[in-house]
């Protein structure tokens, strides 16, 4: 088993090495084992974050590059320029840093909002007669209960921003979705793909979870793309918690004829590859059964029906006697 | 067995009884209704059904169960409800005293041997014949009386009352002795006992006590009748059809009703208010709320057995179901119960206290018969509370007979003069 | 004023509550729907889980608001627990413990299942007096791991390992009004065993034996549930300062013993103790059927501040208990 | 010049004190009650009139009290021999010392009546219907033991360390008791001296029933012997007053009230 996963990583590396701007990137909340103390996932999504004393919370998002979610390679900066952006949920555009934390490349921006916060990472090549565009993107959702629950139904519809990121994978919402949302695994997640705003078919979706499981499809000519959250995985009963969060991604890639130019090289196709992380968890249901719940009921109201006849048929014998210890 | 040898002499006692008896009863409305009398018209019917007290009543239909009492812990709503109806049989006669006291000791307490006397040549009220007798065990001579009165025809039954009343045990017990007697009613009459005829008997003297606390509340607003006329009236309701009593007290409620306003009082304003209290005045013994009354007091209001105690706790039921009644029934005679066999007994203190607040009362006279021992006991703690208070107590002991009035018009006039210059 | 008194006085006081029950009932657990929002520091059990409900069983917000360490715990985050607090008293304090026998929606429940139990008519048990004294104390049990859970969640006690966050909330989960609550608005997502591991397995069980208690419990005593919820521990500690007072004035009783025989709670004390005034004790859920039951002139009052707005009269006892069909013809 | 007519009936003798309008004794007399007691108590008046030399009209107010007071025909009014006894004592006043009981021994009953400053009577208990503890039970066992009840007093002081307990709950067994202490060869005195302490024991329990305060007066027919009023000072271990005719207390005391009612109707 060892010297199979050896093999897997050289083919790895090779893949690397050539068609780096080949690898599409995205964004990932996960916290590296070797981050400091003072990162930790904040609030009911946890979201990896900063606190720096009260009320500075920073979000921290790692960014990554390579299609397979469970072990993707964090981004190396190198000559090639990244672009950032973070919408807060009213629209408005958030200050915003990135930077690079023991050799890798962070995107970081505080989110006192309540709402989802949209944030943008691009990366523009132009090599040989293409344009690389490639776009990470993350819906990272801030809610606290104490704020309370009145504005979470306008809240809720997801926002795009076509004048600056022009293609991009939006998450369709649930009909009773609310902010204590959590996507689980056995449902079925939909998502559009919107080219310059407009829904575009056609377009080529993989899903990678960070259990292995990569599934790909093609959007209908509405532009939507649906995959059933596979429970691909039955961890034993010992290890089962249903706390525990998993990333997933979803890719999506698109080559369209046109004709620009990009830091002085001259380009004929432009080929985008959007990407979209998200976290999501083990089903609350998997492990509940309303049949034995049905058994538990039956069982305690006929025990203490019993109960009650037999305590009150005790009336009928005669007077109980007080009953004394012979031990002397 | 008889217990006087020959059956003539027994024919004779009773003939001269019940004229002893009967004239007996038309002295004591006669000295109700002397010069000192409240005039109040509808007391009339009180007086002449209390007058022939032991009269046979025209339209008595015979097949008529009755079932005879002797105390107020009996619940008469079981009786009701069995389709019997309960006669109060607790004697007040001298004369039946007299034949009492021929199989009776010397010192027994001269309601018992009244009632003895009364059983043995059947004058109860209205001459019923019982079909049964039940005596609870409240006071000790009159649990013993069953066993000695045994011999006559009537069947005597004993409802146990546990001695003291505060704790759950006690409780308890005394449900299942009413349920017990409860089964006997229905094999004595022969009619089951059920949720509706219950449920209307509850509320039929409940009825009877919600009119007798109007006319208690009237009492305490204004003095526009005498103690007398309010004994008179209780004592009516020993045997009295319930419905016609209820109804007559509600004529004399609405009677007094218009006194109060028109304010025409039976007595000046600053008149003595006296408490009566200890030994029962049971018709025709009402010599003593008579004598206070001629001497110019006025009994604002007795803690009798024979009055109040008897009508002022009702029954409130949650669920009108046998198995909420019946408790509750046995509940209403018991825990409120101010009857001194039960010990402690610091509610019957707590009952003449209010009493004395609720009608301002101003001396408080505590009568006990010769050979009562409950209410000699008690007398003892209820003369510590009222001297804590200090209030005016004239200890009283006396007995049915009519001529020892001399001893009681020294000592109340007495005390009725250190009432008022107190 | 004095005929209002009066007329107030001898009203039949349990209609007017079944009606404001019902009320209140519809109001809580469908008030959601309505869009009627009543806070999440209500007194009585309007339980989050199901989605209609207008508003947050304050126990809710106990276990979630202590669930910090306790840095934070005393540090500024503790504040917004004592605000919760805070605001809990000040809507506890209006109705004192009338809002377990007039608002709560699963005591409206309970006295619908005793109706049932006498529309067949079944007879109800009581505790006698000693099992009364001992169940008394699992409610303040109840209370006590409702507050040390969510603490030892967060918290280490004593060097030992932290209570796992499988238990958070953790007697909203054995609460029977978990699972009734979304029951009553159709939804059955909340009856199930969760297997995910051994703590919630126990505490889903035991929830579901809650409720099938609840459910017999109820038919067989009057309030079974009230006499074990925590929520009545919790506002006795505020119930002294209530606006709304029941008080007695021990003189004018005596002790006839109604008022605890009608008492759904089946509380003794009520009658036998001619001391205190304050009539209320933790099981009281003042649903005022004593007052009701008492033949005594002024003796159990229902007060608010000073003035007293509803005090037995023996009128009003025997409009209620005592006047027979006879009564009605003599009036004429 | 006015009288007054006191008119004590008792159950065992009749007194009569006649006084002037300020309450000075002008003569006194007693006689046994017997059946015939009116036609006794005008016997006693005229022979009293004589003596002083008073007639009808000079006599302003007659008051009867005691228990005969209601059948005697000549009063103008009759008052209860406790309000009499109240009213005799407190006007008697006993050198000063302010009455707040009066334990007064009559022939058929015992009254112990608690007294206020103002000399209005408090309280009173008499006792129940038993002659245990009454002048009667001196009586009966001055017959038993053939003396007169004025030779008491001597024998008691001769015994007066030494009495024998003498069970007296009920007057008939009292006599069946003495005989046999005769018969044990008990002396005389001892005998009496027991029987003293024996009914003073019975009072104090009847006094303990109302509030015994000091300033007692001790008055009645048994006030006379001196034994008694000894035995009752032991029992009581108070100081007991005896004023100088305990016997015509009442009857004094229904003449001061028959000035009074006198004063009364002649300003109406």
């Amino acid at each position: 088993m060892v010297r199979t996963k050896h093999i897997f990583t050289l083919i790895c590396l090779l893949m690397v090495s050539n068609s780096l701007h080949g690898q599409p990137i995205w964004l990932s909340n996960r916290i590296p084992a070797d981050a400091e103390r003072s990162i930790k996932p904040a609030g009911m999504h946890h979201l990896a974050s900063e606190s720096k004393g009260r009320g500075k919370v920073k979000i921290v998002q790692w960014l990554m590059q390579g299609e397979r979610v469970e072990d993707a390679a964090y981004f190396v900066q190198d000559s090639t320029t990244i672009e950032a952006l973070v919408f807060a949920p009213s629209g408005k555009k958030v200050e915003h840093k990135l930077d690079s934390l023991n050799q890798r490349t962070i995107l970081s921006f505080s989110n006192p909002e309540e709402g989802f916060y949209n944030e943008y990472v691009v990366i523009k090549k132009v090599s040989g007669d293409t344009l690389y565009y490639a776009i990470a993107k993350g819906e990272l959702l801030n809610h606290s209960c104490r704020n309370g629950h009145a504005h979470v139904r306008e809240m809720m519809p997801y926002k795009v921003y076509p004048q600056s990121i022009p293609f991009e994978i939006v998450r369709k919402r649930m009909v009773h979705e609310d902010f204590h949302y959590f996507v689980s695994s056995g449902e079925e997640i939909s998502y559009s793909i919107l080219l310059n705003g407009e829904p575009a078919n056609g377009i080529l979706t993989k899903l990678s979870t960070e259990k292995g499981w990569i599934n790909s499809r093609r959007t209908d000519d509405s532009g939507e793309v649906s995959f059933q959250f596979l429970q691909d995985y039955f961890t034993p009963w010992q290890e089962i918690n249903n706390r525990e969060e998993y990333t997933y991604v979803l890719f999506a890639k698109t080559t369209i004829p046109e004709i620009g130019v990009f830091e002085g090289l001259p380009y004929n196709y432009i080929k985008y590859t959007a990407s979209i992380s998200d976290a999501y968890r083990p089903a609350k249901t998997f492990y509940q059964s309303m049949f034995w719940s049905i058994i538990v009921l039956l069982l305690t109201t006929i025990g203490t029906i019993l109960a009650v006849y037999y305590y009150r048929s005790r009336r009928n014998r005669p007077f109980k006697e007080i009953i004394f210890d012979e031990a002397n | 067995m008889t217990m006087i040898n020959d059956l003539d002499r027994f024919e004779r006692v009773k003939k001269s009884g019940s004229i002893h008896y009967a004239m007996e009863a038309k002295k004591c409305i006669a000295d109700i209704k002397d010069e000192v009398h409240s005039q109040l018209s509808s007391m009339e019917y009180f007086y002449d059904i209390m007058e022939n007290i032991i009269h046979e009543p025209e339209s008595s239909d015979t097949e008529e169960k009755v079932i005879a009492s002797m105390c107020i812990h009996v619940p008469v709503e079981l009786i009701y409800a069995a389709g019997a109806r309960p006669v109060r049989v607790c004697g007040g006669a001298y004369a039946t005293d007299q034949v009492g006291a021929d199989f009776l000791p010397a010192k027994t307490c001269p309601m018992v041997k009244s009632t003895a006397g009364a059983l043995y040549l059947g004058l109860l009220p209205g001459r019923v014949k019982p079909k049964l007798v039940v005596n609870p065990s409240s006071c000790d001579q009159k649990k013993k009386l069953g066993e000695v009165v045994s011999g006559f025809d009537d069947e005597f039954y004993l409802l146990e009352l546990p001695p003291n009343k505060d704790t759950e045990e006690s409780r308890e017990y005394w449900h299942r002795v009413v349920k017990r007697f409860a089964k006997k009613l229905e094999s004595v009459t022969g009619k089951r006992i059920t949720r509706r005829n219950l449920k209307k008997a509850i509320k039929l003297v409940s009825t009877a006590q919600g009119r007798y606390r109007h006319f208690h509340k009237l009492r305490s607003q204004a003095p526009v009748i005498f103690g007398k006329d309010a004994i008179l009236i209780t004592n009516a309701f020993f045997f009295d059809d319930l419905a016609r009593w209820t109804e007559k007290l509600d004529e004399l409620n609405r009677e007094m009703e218009l006194r109060i306003e028109k304010k025409k009082h039976v007595v000046h304003e600053n008149a003595p208010r006296i408490l009566l209290t200890g030994s029962p005045a049971i018709f025709p013994n009402l010599k003593l709320p008579i004598l206070i009354e001629k001497m110019g007091g006025l009994v604002a209001c007795e803690e009798y057995c024979s009055s109040s105690r008897m009508l002022t706790d009702s029954i409130a039921v949650d669920e009108w179901f046998l198995y909420d009644m019946i408790p509750a029934i046995a509940d209403r005679y018991l825990k409120p119960s101010t009857c001194p066999n039960f010990s402690p007994n610091e509610d019957r203190i707590r009952k003449i206290l209010s009493m004395i607040k609720e009608f301002n009362i101003d001396g408080v006279v505590y009568q006990s018969f010769t050979g009562c021992q409950l209410y000699d006991m008690e007398s003892i703690t209820v003369g510590k509370a009222m001297d804590e208070i200090n209030m005016p107590t004239l200890y009283l002991e006396s007995d049915y007979n009519p001529d020892d009035s001399g001893q009681l018009i020294t000592r109340v006039e007495a005390f009725l003069e250190s009432v008022k210059n107190k | 004023m004095k005929r209002i008194k009066q007329y107030i006085d001898q009203a039949n006081l349990s209609r007017f509550r079944t009606y404001f029950q019902i009320l209140a009932f519809v109001v809580i657990v469908y008030g959601g729907y309505l869009g009627i929002n009543i806070g999440d520091k209500t007194p009585a059990f309007a339980c989050p889980y199901s989605p209609g409900s207008s508003g947050t069983c304050y126990l809710v917000a106990v276990q979630h608001g202590l669930h910090l360490e306790w840095s934070s715990l005393f540090g500024f985050r503790g504040l917004a627990l004592l605000t919760g607090l805070g605001t809990f008293v000040l809507f506890f304090v209006v109705f004192n413990k009338a809002w377990c026998g007039f608002v709560c929606p699963f005591g409206t429940l309970q006295d619908w299942i005793t109706k049932l139990r006498k529309f067949f008519g079944f007879r109800f048990s009581r505790y006698d007096e000693a099992s009364f004294k001992k169940l008394k104390i699992i409610k303040y049990v109840f209370l006590v791991l409702l507050i040390l859970i969510p603490l030892a969640m967060s918290n280490s006690f004593f060097g030992l390992p932290k209570v796992s966050d499988d238990m958070s909330a953790p007697f909203c989960q054995i609460c029977p009004g978990r699972t009734i609550a979304p029951l009553l608005v159709g939804d059955t997502s909340e009856i199930f065993v969760d297997f995910t591991n051994k703590t919630t397995m126990v505490m889903s069980v035991l929830g579901l034996i809650f409720t099938a208690l609840f459910f017999v419990g109820s038919f067989f005593k009057k309030r079974f549930f009230c006499f074990f919820c925590p929520m009545s521990a919790l506002q006795y500690m505020f119930s002294k300062v209530g606006v709304l007072r029941l008080t007695k004035n021990g003189d004018n009783c005596t002790r006839c013993g109604n008022c605890s025989r009608v008492c759904d709670m089946g509380i003794a004390s009520i009658a036998d103790d001619i001391v205190s005034t304050n009539a209320v004790v933790d099981d009281c859920m003042m649903c005022f059927k004593c007052v009701e039951a008492c033949p005594e002139p002024d003796c159990l009052d229902v007060k608010v501040f000073k003035g007293n707005i509803f005090s037995s009269t023996s009128e009003g006892f025997f409009k209620r208990y005592g006047e027979s069909e006879l009564a009605d013809q003599s009036k004429k | 010049m006015k009288y007054f007519i006191g008119i004590d009936i008792g159950s065992t003798s009749i007194k009569v004190v006649i006084i002037d309008e300020d309450k000075k004794i002008i003569a006194k007399g007693t006689a046994a009650t017997g059946y015939h007691f009116n036609e006794n108590t005008e016997d006693v008046l005229k022979s009293l009139f004589a003596e002083q030399g008073i007639t009808e009209e000079d006599i302003g107010y007659i008051i009867s009290t005691g228990y005969g007071r209601k059948l005697y025909k000549r009063s103008d009014e009759n008052v209860n021999e406790l309000s009499a006894n109240v009213a005799g004592a407190v006007s008697m006043g006993n050198n000063g010392v302010p009455i707040r009981t009066i334990i007064n021994v009559g022939g058929q009953d015992t009254k112990v009546i608690s007294v206020s400053e103002q000399g209005e009577m408090q309280n009173f208990v008499m006792n129940d219907k038993c002659a245990a503890g009454t002048g009667k039970f001196l009586e009966m066992a001055a017959h038993n033991l053939e003396l007169d009840i004025s030779e008491f007093e001597a024998l008691h002081m001769e015994a007066r360390y030494e009495p024998l307990p003498v069970n007296s709950t009920c007057v008939v067994f009292a006599e069946s008791e003495i005989i046999s202490l005769l018969g044990a060869g008990h002396k005389r005195n001892e005998i009496v001296s027991g029987l003293h302490y024996s009914i003073a024991k019975r009072i104090v329990r009847l006094a303990a029933r109302a509030k015994v305060q000091d300033g007692v007066l001790f008055d009645g027919g048994a006030a006379l012997n001196k034994g008694m009023v000894e035995a009752l000072e032991t029992e009581l271990m108070r100081k007991v007053y005896v004023n100088e005719m305990p016997q015509m207390t009442t009857a004094y005391g229904a003449g001061v009230l028959a000035i009074k009612r006198w004063q009364k109707v002649q300003d109406a």
